[in-house]
C-alpha cells in the first residue's frame, strides 16, 4: 500500500520535472549517471567485470570450457549467455527460475555480443565437430537501481576484453586471451511521450518501463535493437533515439578502449 | 549436417523469385475454431499460424487480478512439428521473449480499462514455422482478438525487413533469416487506416543507420498491405455471420 | 458462476432429451458427428494429419530422428507419444507441463497404435544396439468440443501412415513410407446411466467425464480398453461398448483406407 | 541385457506352478502405521505394498476446497528400489496415468456429501514391484479406506487377468506381464458380498472379443477371493482392538 | 485450528513432565525406544533394511549399477544418497519434489557413511576413469513417529551390510558383497533448555525442532555433527551430547554386528 | 583433472604461511548497496561475499504469514562464475542445507516477536568462493542484519576449523577443505562482547571426541577476533552516516 502511494509521489515528481524540461537529478537528458568498470574482480572467471553506472551495480563473469559444437557450425565456439536477477539486487525480484525480464535481459546482451562479432568463435575451435570452447557469460545483478540492461552490456563486454582462454588446465595448448573483435555498446533511453531519457534511473522508471536499447559496433553500425515495454513509439522519436545512441555509445566504447 | 550459404539473391530476385519489397503469399481467415472467443488462421508464406482469445474471462488465481484494469496474457508456443528438428514441448527462452514484447506491443492498444479484474488471454499456436512467425503470430493474434470483440484503439500489424546479400528486402522467409546479414522484424499500430506508431521492434544483425531507417520505410509499405488483407478477413467474417 | 449455471442447465437439457430416448443434436446413440481427415497438412513433419470430428480439431505431426535403442529392444524404432492440451484449445486448459489428462490421453493413443504393432518397429533398425529411427507421435489439440481422444487416435494413425522415414537427410540411405502393418482405431463412448453415447460432444460431457475408450485392430481384436471418470460400469454395458465399438471402427477404418 | 522369451505355460501349468485360474499367495494387514488415519500393508505374489489414507482432513490450499463434497486424492508411487533398474523418484507419466484412474475407481464409492469442504487423500507405495502393482495397490487402498473409518458404498477389490501363450490366465506376475499377449486389470465394486459393477478397467495387449468377455469373468471370480481376504484383514484388526 | 490447540496440550504436557524429570513415556533421557532391524526386506534391491525404531519406520533399499567415475576419483565407487519423505508417513508431508528436510535428512545420513569410509569406495572401481559401481542409497520414510534421522541412518547402514555388488547381471565378473568397512551409528537429541532427550518421540517434538546428530565410527571417533533447529546450544550441553552419543552409538553398532 | 594431495603443513606452517591459529585476512565493508535495507560487502581470504536484508516488509502470498512474528528466510546462492567448475544457477542440494542451518542460526536471535506478519529476507551471493563460505556468508548477514536495523539479541559471528595433516587449524582454505581430514563450521551467538551458545554446528570428517572440543575453542578465540572486525565495520557505516 504505503509502497504504491510512494510510487505515484515519485511518478508525479519525475514528470512534474519532466514538464519543466529536467530530470529529477539534474542530468542532461542525453547524460548516463557516473560510470565505473574493475576488470579482473573474480580470479576464479576466466574473465570479470564489475560495472556501476550511478548505484546500479551488476558483475559478470566470463568461464570457457570444453564442449561439443552445434552440428550446423563444427569450427566455432558457442556463447551462452545468462542472467540471474537474484532478489539481493532489488526488493522485485524473487527466487526462481529465470523469469521473462531475466531471460529478456540475457538475450538482448547475447544479441549484442553475438551480432556485433565481438568475439571471434572461429578461433575457438578445439577439434572440428568435435570440441570447441564454451562461452559462459553469466550476468549477476548486485544493486538494480535502474538500467541493469546497459551495466550488464557493458560489462559483459568488459570481461570479455579480459578474458583468457585456460587451455593449459585442461590439456590442450597455451592459454592465450579470448580473441575480441569489436565492442558492441548499448545504450537505453526510457521514452516518455516526447521525451527520451538516456541512462534512466529507478526513480525514473517509476513513470514506467518504456524502454529502448540500440546496440552498435565501433563503425557506428546497429547490431541489436529492443524495444520493451507497453508504449508505442513514434517514427520521430525511434530516428532520434538511434542518433542519440551511436552518439553516446561512441563515448562509452572508450571507457573500454582504456581498460 | 552443417549447410553451405547460398547466393539468396540472383538477377535482382529473390531465392523464391520475390521482388525485394515483395511480401509472401498470405491467407487470413477468422472465426475458426468453436471453443475460442475469438480465433484466426493464418499463413504467411509456409508458416502456418493459429491464433484464439479467450476473454474477457475470470482471473485465477484472485491475487492476479488487477482491480482497475484487464490482464492480458500472450502465449507464443511453437507445436514441436513445427520445425526440422523436433523441438521439446513447453516454452524456452526464445519463446518467453517473443511471447513478453508481443504482449506489450498489443498493452497499449487493447482498453483495459473497461474490464476491470478480469483477463484477456491470447494464445498462438505456430504450426508450421518458415521465418518471421512472431510477426505472423502478430497478425493472426490481432484479428483473433477482432473476432472476439475486445475493444482496441486500432489494430496491430506486423512483418519483418531483412538485408540479405546487401540488399534491403520484405518479409524474410527461411533461407534469407538463416543467412542473411539482419532482421528486423516490427509492428505497428494502424488506425484508421493510417500507420500511428512502432508497436514492437526488435533488430539483430549489423546494419547502418541508414538501412534500419529504409527499413522501416519498406516495412510500412508492406504493413499496410497486410492491413487490408486483415480487414478483408474481418469483413468475410462478419459477412458470412450476417448470412448465415 | 454464471459459467456454472449454464452447465447446470446444460446438463439438465442433455438428460431431459435422454429421457426420451434422444441426443441433443438428433445423432443416434452410435452415431458419430461428421469425421475429415486431411493430411500432409504439416510440410515440416515427416507425416502430419488434422482431424475433425465435427467441432473439434486436432493435429497430429510425426516427426523421425535417429537415437539410440532402448536395451531390451536393439534392433527395433521407437515410439514416444505426446500431447499437448494447449490452453488455444479450451477455455479449461491452462499453460504449463502436462496434466493427468494430457497424459492419460497420449498413453491411451501410445497404446493403439503400439499394441496393434501398427508400426512394423523391426524395420527400423538402423545399425542393432546402437541406433534406430525414434518416432515422435505429438498429438495437438486446436478445439476441444468434445471426443478429442478418438479424433487424436484417427490423426495419430492417419499421420502414421502418410509418413516418410527421412533417411536420406541422415545420410542414411534412401528415404522409405513408414512400414505400417494395421489401422487401429479407437471409439470413445459416454456412459450415463444404462444409456451409451458414442463420440459424445462437449455439452453432452457437461452430464459427466464418463468414458469408455475401445480400440480394436483391423481384424476386429482388442488392443486398449480404457476407463475413465468416476462412474461405475455394468457388466452388460461392458459387452455392449464391445459390440458397437467394434462395429464403428470398421466404418472409421475405411476413412483410412480412402486416404 | 536383451530378454529371451521364455515358454510361460508348461504342462498346462505356470512358470510358478500356478493353474491358470489361481492367484499368487497374498497377506494382508490393516494398520500398520500410527502416523496415519488408516493403513494397511499387502503382498500379492512378490509385490509389496504399503496404503495410508489420511482424512477427512483439512484442503490446503483453500480454492482446492469443494464445498459440497469431500475432494479425493490418490497417489500411487514406486520406490526408486522396488524394481531391477532404479527408478528415479517422483511420479513420472505410468504413475499419473495410474493415479488417475484409480482416484476414479474410488470416486464414485466414498461417500464424499459426508465430507464438505474436506479432503480424503489415499497414498500407497510400492516398495517391491512384481507385475499388478496398481491391482494390488488399489486392494491395499480399499483397506486402508476402511481401516480409516471412510464411509463407503462397498468395498474395491481389483485383479488382473492376462493372455499368455494363448491361454488366459489369472493374476500373472513379471515374466507373464513382459512376455504376454495381453493385460487386462480390473476392478470391481462389491456389495453384499457381490460384485455391482466395474470400477476400473484397462487393456493393452490383443485379444478377441470373446476372450475378454471370458477374462472378466476369470477376473470376477478371482475377486470374490481376494475380498475374503480382505475382509479377513479388517476384521482381525477390529478383534485385536477390541482384544487390546 | 484444533490440530494447533491438540499441539499446544501436547507440548505443556511434555514440559511439565520435564520439570518433573521425566519423559512423557517414562524413557530416560539417554534411552532409546526398542529397535528392530530387518534385513534383505526387498528381494528387487541389492541390499535393503526395515528399521523401525518405536512407531517410527524406514526402508532404506541400496541399488547397485555400473557409471561413470568422478573426473577427480577415476577409480572409486559413488554414493549417491536420497530421501523421500513421502506424504504417506505423516499428515505434514507433501508430495512434490525433496524439500528442505529431505535434502537435510539424505546429507546427514550421507556424510555418516561417507566421512567414515563405511564403504571401501576403492575396490568399487570397473575400468579406471571410465566405469565405476555407482551406489544408490533411497531412504524411504513409511511411519514418522519421531527420529527418522537415526532409523535412516541405521537402516542405510543395514542395507549396506547385506548388499551384494551385482556383478553378474552387468556381465562384469563374479558378484561379491559390497565391502564395508566401518559402522557409523548417528544419535539424535532433543535439547530443550538445559535437557537433552535422545531419541525423541514425535510428542516430544512438538516441544521444538531443537536436535542434534553426532554420528560416530566404531573406533568412537566424530565422523559428521549436525545441529539443526532454531535454537541455541551451549558449550556444556555440546560436550555432554557428545559423550552420551558416543556411548549410545556403541549400544546400537552391536545390533548392526548381530545382523 | 585428479588432483595430487599436497602436503599441508610445511615446517609448521600452512600452505599460504599461516599460523595455525591465524585467521586469513579479512575485509568487511557495511552499507554497499542501495536497494537493500541493509548489506554488506566480506571478503574472507578469497572469499568475496555480498549479503542483503530486505524487511521487516509484506510477505506474499498471505497464506505465508504468521500472525504473531515475522518470517525469516535465508537464501545462500552462489554465482556460476564463483568456483572453478561453472555452476549451473539455481539451488542444489548443498545450497538448500546451508541456507536451512543458516537461517535457524539467525532465528533464535532475530526478535521475530516485534514484526508479526512481516518477512525479513536474508540474501547472501558467493562472488568467489574459496572454502568456508557458509561461515563467510554467515558473519556478512549479520553486519547486513545491523545495518538494517533489525532488532536482534547479539550478533552472529562464524568460522571453521579443520583437520589437517593430523593437525588442528582454524579458517581452512580451499587446499585445506579439499585435503584435509575434517571440516567443523561453527557460529555463535555474541552478546555483550561474549560467547554466549552455539547458533550453527555442522561436521564433516573424522575427528576423536577431544580434537572436536578443542577445536570449539580454537573456533571461539577466531570468532572473537572476526567479531571485532564485524563491529568496526558497523562502527565505519554510523561514522560515515554522521559526517555525511
Amino acid at each position: 500500500m504505503g509502497e504504491d502511494i510512494l510510487m505515484d509521489i515519485k511518478r508525479d515528481y519525475v514528470l512534474s520535472r519532466l514538464g519543466d524540461g529536467e530530470r529529477i537529478d539534474g542530468r542532461k537528458f542525453d547524460e548516463f549517471r557516473p560510470i565505473e568498470i574493475q576488470t579482473n574482480v573474480i580470479s576464479k572467471a576466466e574473465g570479470s567485470a564489475l560495472v556501476k553506472i550511478g548505484d546500479t551495480q551488476v558483475v559478470v563473469g566470463v568461464k570457457l570450457q570444453p564442449g561439443e559444437p552445434f552440428p550446423d557450425a563444427p569450427d566455432k565456439g558457442i556463447i551462452i549467455t545468462n542472467a540471474e536477477l537474484v532478489p539481493l539486487a532489488s526488493p522485485t525480484f524473487e527466487p526462481g527460475p529465470p523469469d521473462e525480464n531475466s531471460v529478456e535481459l540475457a538475450r538482448v546482451v547475447d544479441r549484442g555480443i553475438r551480432e556485433s562479432e565481438a568475439v571471434d568463435l572461429s578461433k575457438l575451435c578445439i577439434a572440428e565437430g568435435e570440441k570447441v570452447w564454451l562461452i559462459f557469460i553469466d550476468i549477476h545483478a548486485l544493486d538494480d537501481d535502474g538500467n541493469l540492461r546497459d551495466a550488464s552490456a557493458l560489462a559483459a563486454i568488459a570481461a570479455i576484453l579480459t578474458a583468457t582462454v585456460p587451455a593449459e588446465r585442461f590439456d590442450i595448448g597455451n592459454d592465450f586471451p579470448l580473441p575480441v573483435r569489436d565492442l558492441p555498446v548499448s545504450v537505453t533511453s526510457l521514452v516518455i511521450d516526447d521525451k527520451a531519457l538516456i541512462d534512466p534511473s529507478r526513480d525514473e522508471i517509476s513513470v514506467g518501463e518504456y524502454f529502448m536499447t540500440i546496440t552498435t559496433d565501433q563503425e557506428d553500425n546497429i547490431v541489436a535493437m529492443q524495444k520493451s515495454g507497453a508504449y508505442q513509439l513514434s517514427e520521430e522519436k525511434f530516428y532520434e533515439l538511434i542518433d542519440v545512441s551511436v552518439a553516446k555509445a561512441r563515448e562509452l566504447r572508450q571507457l573500454l578502449r582504456d581498460i | 549436417m552443417s549447410e553451405e550459404r547460398p547466393q539468396l539473391i540472383v538477377d535482382g530476385k529473390r531465392l523464391d523469385g520475390r521482388d525485394f519489397d515483395e511480401l509472401r503469399p498470405i491467407k487470413i481467415e477468422a472465426g475458426v475454431l468453436r471453443r475460442a472467443d475469438g480465433s484466426c488462421y493464418l499463413e504467411m508464406g509456409r508458416n502456418k499460424i493459429i491464433a484464439a482469445v479467450y476473454g474477457p474471462r475470470e482471473v485465477h488465481p484472485r491475487h492476479l487480478q488487477d482491480p482497475s484494469r484487464a490482464v492480458i496474457r500472450y502465449r507464443y508456443n511453437m507445436a514441436p512439428f513445427s520445425v526440422e528438428e523436433r523441438k521439446r514441448p513447453g516454452p524456452d527462452r526464445r519463446s518467453i521473449e517473443i511471447s513478453k514484447v508481443s504482449r506489450e506491443a498489443f498493452e497499449p492498444i487493447i482498453m483495459k480499462e473497461l474490464f476491470p479484474r478480469s483477463g484477456i488471454d491470447v494464445f498462438v499456436e505456430v504450426l508450421q514455422a518458415d521465418a518471421g512467425t512472431r510477426t505472423a503470430c502478430l497478425n493472426a493474434a490481432s484479428v483473433a482478438l477482432v473476432d472476439a470483440g475486445v475493444a482496441m484503439k486500432g489494430i496491430i500489424t506486423a512483418v519483418a525487413v531483412a538485408k540479405v546479400d546487401g540488399q534491403l528486402v520484405l518479409d524474410p522467409m527461411k533461407e534469407e533469416d538463416n543467412f542473411g546479414e539482419a532482421d528486423v522484424p516490427f509492428a505497428f499500430l494502424i488506425r484508421n487506416s493510417r500507420i500511428e506508431s512502432i508497436a514492437l521492434l526488435q533488430m539483430d544483425g549489423r546494419m547502418t543507420v541508414d538501412e534500419v531507417k529504409k527499413g522501416l520505410q519498406m516495412a510500412k509499405r508492406g504493413a499496410m498491405q497486410i492491413y487490408e488483407m486483415q480487414r478483408d478477413a474481418i469483413m468475410r467474417k462478419y459477412h458470412t455471420e450476417e448470412v448465415e
